[in-house]
């Protein structure tokens, strides 16, 4: 397992990126945790529906989306926030969904990032679609996918490799292997030593990564999305991190873990080990800090209050997506629907 | 006897199917350790072992392949998919499986299994979480379809199916799992595959439906009985095999009827419904079949469910319209 | 202008639509090389290069998943499904993504593909090879489905279809790929999606159907001629979206109704199109709702098609039945 | 690759069994080409629906299913017909279903071999399911599934393959690997070098033998089943071999592929190695093959009869195996169909 950050903050390797963008990739790492944290206590307080922490998973995301060109294919899930943002989707879009209405779905014209996937696995192979779409049409274009090691179980995983293998589309496959998938443990889920190790099945490199080292995800993606770029084919990134928090707001994982496990892994902070190495080369400061945590927990409340204002309730809402122009029926339901709210009032 | 919910009454029946029966297993996501994302296997990996209660990879066709393997040698998997929008990756499995190996085999194989799948909106929960396909299942030869609304049936119709020789899917209505209460007998008892019940009797008008609907439903005929207007309430439990029976009687007696669903409308089951009556009692009809269902739409988020799911006004005013008619 | 079969108007219909959208790719099991089983494709990838006719893995939710992914970016995908009875393992893709996608991302993405699916029985092949399950794709809401059962509209409806902006299923009636000729012009043109075709006046009798089975109803319409009964018959062509007027008018006129298909019975779309005759067109009916379809079975192999699929014989008899009502 | 029987009957390993046993390996290897030439005759004479040969197989077929104790699980393919047989499909059923109806379906009650799989796919799932719940009754019956390399592209493969590994089942994936899905050659089919390294994605032994030497076959077969049955696990087995015909008498091969591959084939004979092996030790002549061939072709005909007999036209036949006793609706249309007929005669 690549590794090139000690969790202690000592180099073991060469690091991939001058202090500069080490300084922005830690901010993006204190956004994100901030971002999550906050997102937490949303929740608590009701103005949002079930939330996925990423509590732990912060240098994955951030490494990997970092390694992105601006117009790029990102194709993530529910607890890829952090990344998705990076890419460029807007905050209050990203809470969108999560105050329970559907705007957030749309994300700017610029930006080429999927609405985050709720199903498991199905989206993998959207990705591939995408990257060699943009091959045919001459673009430089690449597309990321993201996913954790629960997803690798499905057909649609197997699928999205083999065609990305056969057909050497540039997708980088970036699977975060947080421990779990639920309350179903990363040993229970297959019987495969290592889940980079899958890519061999499909002709494709894959590499392991220490995915709580912000520089081993960021060398290893970096890396993948230049093969992808050059025409050179899909490449496989396992991530190893942690779930430190719960599968949702929905879940009690003491139910099938017991505390410790998570606590091994705050010894593994993805954010502590860049903290240490930057104030160790005089780059970081307790007030920046806390400037920054400041600045994002303002930008969440903003983006919150936008996003439940998003909302219009109204029959348009539900029909007028439908298809590019409403059939008929569609049409008679609307008015159907209409017409029983006039009533109401 | 204790009054128990739906979810508790599953929960007990499926003790009960696996005290009974020694081929009974349970299979599925997160099943064992957490029981279940709506713990209704609560408990059950303590009681019986992880060998009977197994958590699995993500993966439904897998889930429910292997499901059928082990039916086919003998063993009665209940299966379960998380949410119905998530058991689509299995329809190959059920349709082409599932659903014919008696067939195929001239009945030396069979797949007596269950597949438990919660469905149906109300929870404001993310997209793919408030499926209402049952239609789908009804239409797929081979197979039988049951949709419980109260706890009594949930879990006499849950022992039935696990008894069942042939494939069961059994809904779950989710929004019910908590908010329906009665009393339920701790005993292992059947409420058989295929009636229906007239949940109320009435002489003015049909109304028909089934799972979750069925709390408008109740709560639509209690409102018009104040306006003097008499309802006859009819779950149907189970839509396959459909007792079309009670369905013809009641509409033969009233004249009038309404569906209600909340699937999408658009070839739904509110049709196969309505097509019945119009085959079999079209004579007695005083007034068009009425369906009350989901639009032909995405089921919508939290902040639009109010909008998409059949509410109480719309079936009261539904019954009104066929009153007037 | 040359008259020829459903099949050579697909092939024709097909260059034509890769001539005119660069955008436009053929994706599917065998579509290259050979052309495809029913060599629907035959010719392309000689004419249009390896890029634009591609030969896939075994893998149909693999095709679809990766169709839809490049649909998303701008390209106009046409899939092919080998036979329906393999478009199971699609399902997935289909209901929670090609038909979502639109809605979930508030029209910034879409999914302009085509899923060419050959369906229905009649020349006795081997199971999971006969299929008719066109209502579970017209249950699910954001796709059109599209059935012809002419070369005419066999290349015009696949025009139009390739040419939409949605997701549309493009159902090809097997039996009728070499069994139906007429002169179907060279040059590119539309038949529209969304419009029933009366095929022929009467007052007696609504004889309505799609696909396959225009063949039995319209040797059953000659056939009552002779008797003096003057059926109205309508080839949907679409069935969603449904051309509802159409029906209602006819049904308005004659008062009577047979709906045929060779799906299942239950919960099939016949019982949709019987359903909405009952709600708008009630009273005008004379006689109930016939529905002359499938069984509730497996679709047989070739020696029991003839008992399962709705003959000349069955149509002309439940005309006759509607017209003694 | 595993070979211990070379295409010019030299053994460049240890033969796996006595002559004995070659000499019944052979005898079943005759017995099968001469079955799947007499069949692709029939059908070319109309009296068999679409028929797919395998032809070039044999070797893969006989080694593999000699593997086997008679009331394993076989779960097997519309190709698979000599693997059938020998594990105790009767002749006639398996030309029922050729023959146009259903009765095929229904193997003897100690024959333990589910239908041929028409679905692509789908079956291997099954066979895990099958040989799990021998575990769990106690039996020490094991599953064995043969699919084809074009198989393993379904998602299905990876989730049978996984669960396999997940849980330790008993189960031996037989791949044929014939080079072909239909039209798609199998260097199309997946960008891994071979099938049998796929194996690694889910922690279980693979590998890759000439599935055209019964001796390395039977070598592989026999060590994975006795893994299975001491509950070691699965283990995936590649057969290297060619489908020398085409995909079914409705395929014509012209289209995509040159004679020239087929030929080569042809070198590389599954049954002409052993018979020379035999012949030097005395235990082949020319008559008593012929007397094999002969026999199985009378023994063809007599099946083929049979199987057309076993069809009875009868409304039952459709309606009565929905479920063990029809539902009011199939009876319903059950009588609706039998007044029908009445009224035609
Ligand atoms: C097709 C499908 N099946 C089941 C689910 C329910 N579900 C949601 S998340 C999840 C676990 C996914 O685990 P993993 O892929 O490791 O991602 P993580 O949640 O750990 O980030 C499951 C089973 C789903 N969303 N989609
Ligand atoms: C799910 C599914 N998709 C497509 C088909 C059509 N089909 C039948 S055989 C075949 C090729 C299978 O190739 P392989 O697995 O290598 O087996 P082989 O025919 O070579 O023995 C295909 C695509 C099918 N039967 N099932
Ligand atoms: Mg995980
Ligand atoms: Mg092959």
């Amino acid at each position: 397992m690549r590794q090139i950050l000690t969790p202690s903050g000592d180099l073991s390797g060469e690091a991939p990126v001058d202090l500069e963008m080490t300084v922005r990739l830690y901010r993006a790492m204190v956004f994100a945790r901030a971002y999550d944290r906050k997102s937490m206590s949303l929740q608590r307080q009701g103005r949002l529906a079930t939330y996925a922490p990423f509590e732990g998973q912060e240098a994955a995301q951030v490494g990997a989306a970092a390694s992105l060109e601006p117009d790029d294919w990102l194709v993530a899930t529910y607890r890829d926030a952090a990344a998705m943002w990076m890419q460029g989707y807007p905050l209050e879009l990203l809470f969108a969904g999560r105050t329970g209405h559907e705007a957030g779905g749309r994300p700017p014209d610029h930006v080429n990032v999927l609405p985050p996937s709720i199903t498991v696995g199905g989206h993998m192979v959207h990705a591939v679609g995408l990257a060699w779409a943009e091959r045919m049409r001459g673009s430089a274009r690449i597309a990321m996918t993201m996913f954790g090691d629960g997803a690798t179980s499905e057909g649609d995983f197997h699928e999205a490799m083999n065609f990305a293998g056969v057909f050497g589309v540039g997708v980088v496959f970036f699977c975060q292997n947080n421990g779990w998938a639920i309350s179903l443990p990363r040993s229970e889920q297959t019987a495969s030593e290592t889940i980079a190790e899958k890519a061999i099945a499909y002709g494709m490199p894959g590499v392991q990564v220490d995915g709580n080292d912000v520089f081993a995800v960021y060398e290893a993606a970096t890396a993948a999305v230049a093969r992808a770029r050059n025409g050179e084919g899909p490449t496989l990134i396992e991530a190893v991190t942690y779930r430190v928090g719960p599968h949702t707001t929905a879940d009690d994982p003491g139910r099938y873990r017991n505390s410790d496990d998570s606590a091994d892994w705050t010894k593994r902070d993805p954010l502590e080990r860049v903290r240490i190495y930057l104030s160790e080369h005089d780059r970081w400061n307790e007030e920046w800090q806390s400037q920054v945590e400041e600045r994002t927990v303002e930008q969440v409340e903003q983006a919150i209050a936008l996003a439940e204002s998003l909302y219009q309730p109204d029959p348009s809402h539900i029909f007028d997506s439908m298809f590019e122009s409403p059939t008929e029926v569609l049409e008679e339901q609307k008015a159907e629907l209409e017409a029983l709210l006039e009533d109401d009032l | 006897m204790a009054e128990i919910t739906i979810a508790q009454a599953l929960n007990a029946g499926l003790g009960n199917c696996l005290d009974e029966w020694d081929e009974a297993i349970i299979m599925g996501e997160d099943v064992g350790r957490t029981g279940g994302v709506f713990r209704i296997t609560d408990g059950l990996r303590e009681r019986f072992g992880a060998d009977r209660v197994i958590d699995t990879p993500v993966a439904e066709s897998g889930i429910v392949g292997v499901g059928f393997g082990m039916a086919v040698a003998g063993m009665r998997p209940i299966l379960e998919m998380q949410f119905m929008g998530f058991s689509y990756p299995a329809f190959d499995q059920v349709i082409n499986h599932v659903a014919r190996i008696r067939h195929r085999s001239r009945h030396r194989f069979t797949a007596p299994l269950v597949i438990r799948i919660p469905y149906g909106g109300g929870i404001g929960a993310a997209e793919h979480h408030s499926e209402s396909a049952e239609a789908i299942y009804a239409h797929t030869p081979g197979l039988k379809v049951v949709v419980p609304s109260r706890p009594h049936d949930a879990k006499g119709l849950l022992l039935s199916a696990v008894e069942d020789p042939d494939p069961v899917i059994f809904l779950e209505p989710i929004r019910l799992y908590r908010s329906v209460k009665e009393e339920v007998s701790e005993e292992s008892f059947r409420v058989p595959i295929g009636s229906a019940a007239v949940e109320r009797e009435g002489s003015d008008v049909s109304l028909i439906s089934y799972g979750a609907m069925m709390r408008e439903c109740r709560l639509a005929a209690e409102q018009l009985e104040g306006e003097g207007v008499s309802v006859e309430l009819i779950d149907l439990r189970t839509l396959v095999p459909l007792d079309s029976a009670t369905i013809i009687e009641s509409v033969e007696k009233t004249g009038r009827a309404v569906v209600v669903t909340e699937s999408p409308r658009t070839a739904g089951f509110a049709s196969e419904v309505a097509a019945l009556i119009s085959e079999r009692a079209l004579y007695s009809l005083q007034a068009p079949i009425k369906r009350v269902t989901g639009w032909d739409t995405v089921f919508p988020l939290k902040r639009g469910e109010s909008l998409y799911l059949p509410s109480v006004r719309r079936v009261v005013s539904a019954i009104r319209g066929t009153l007037e008619d």
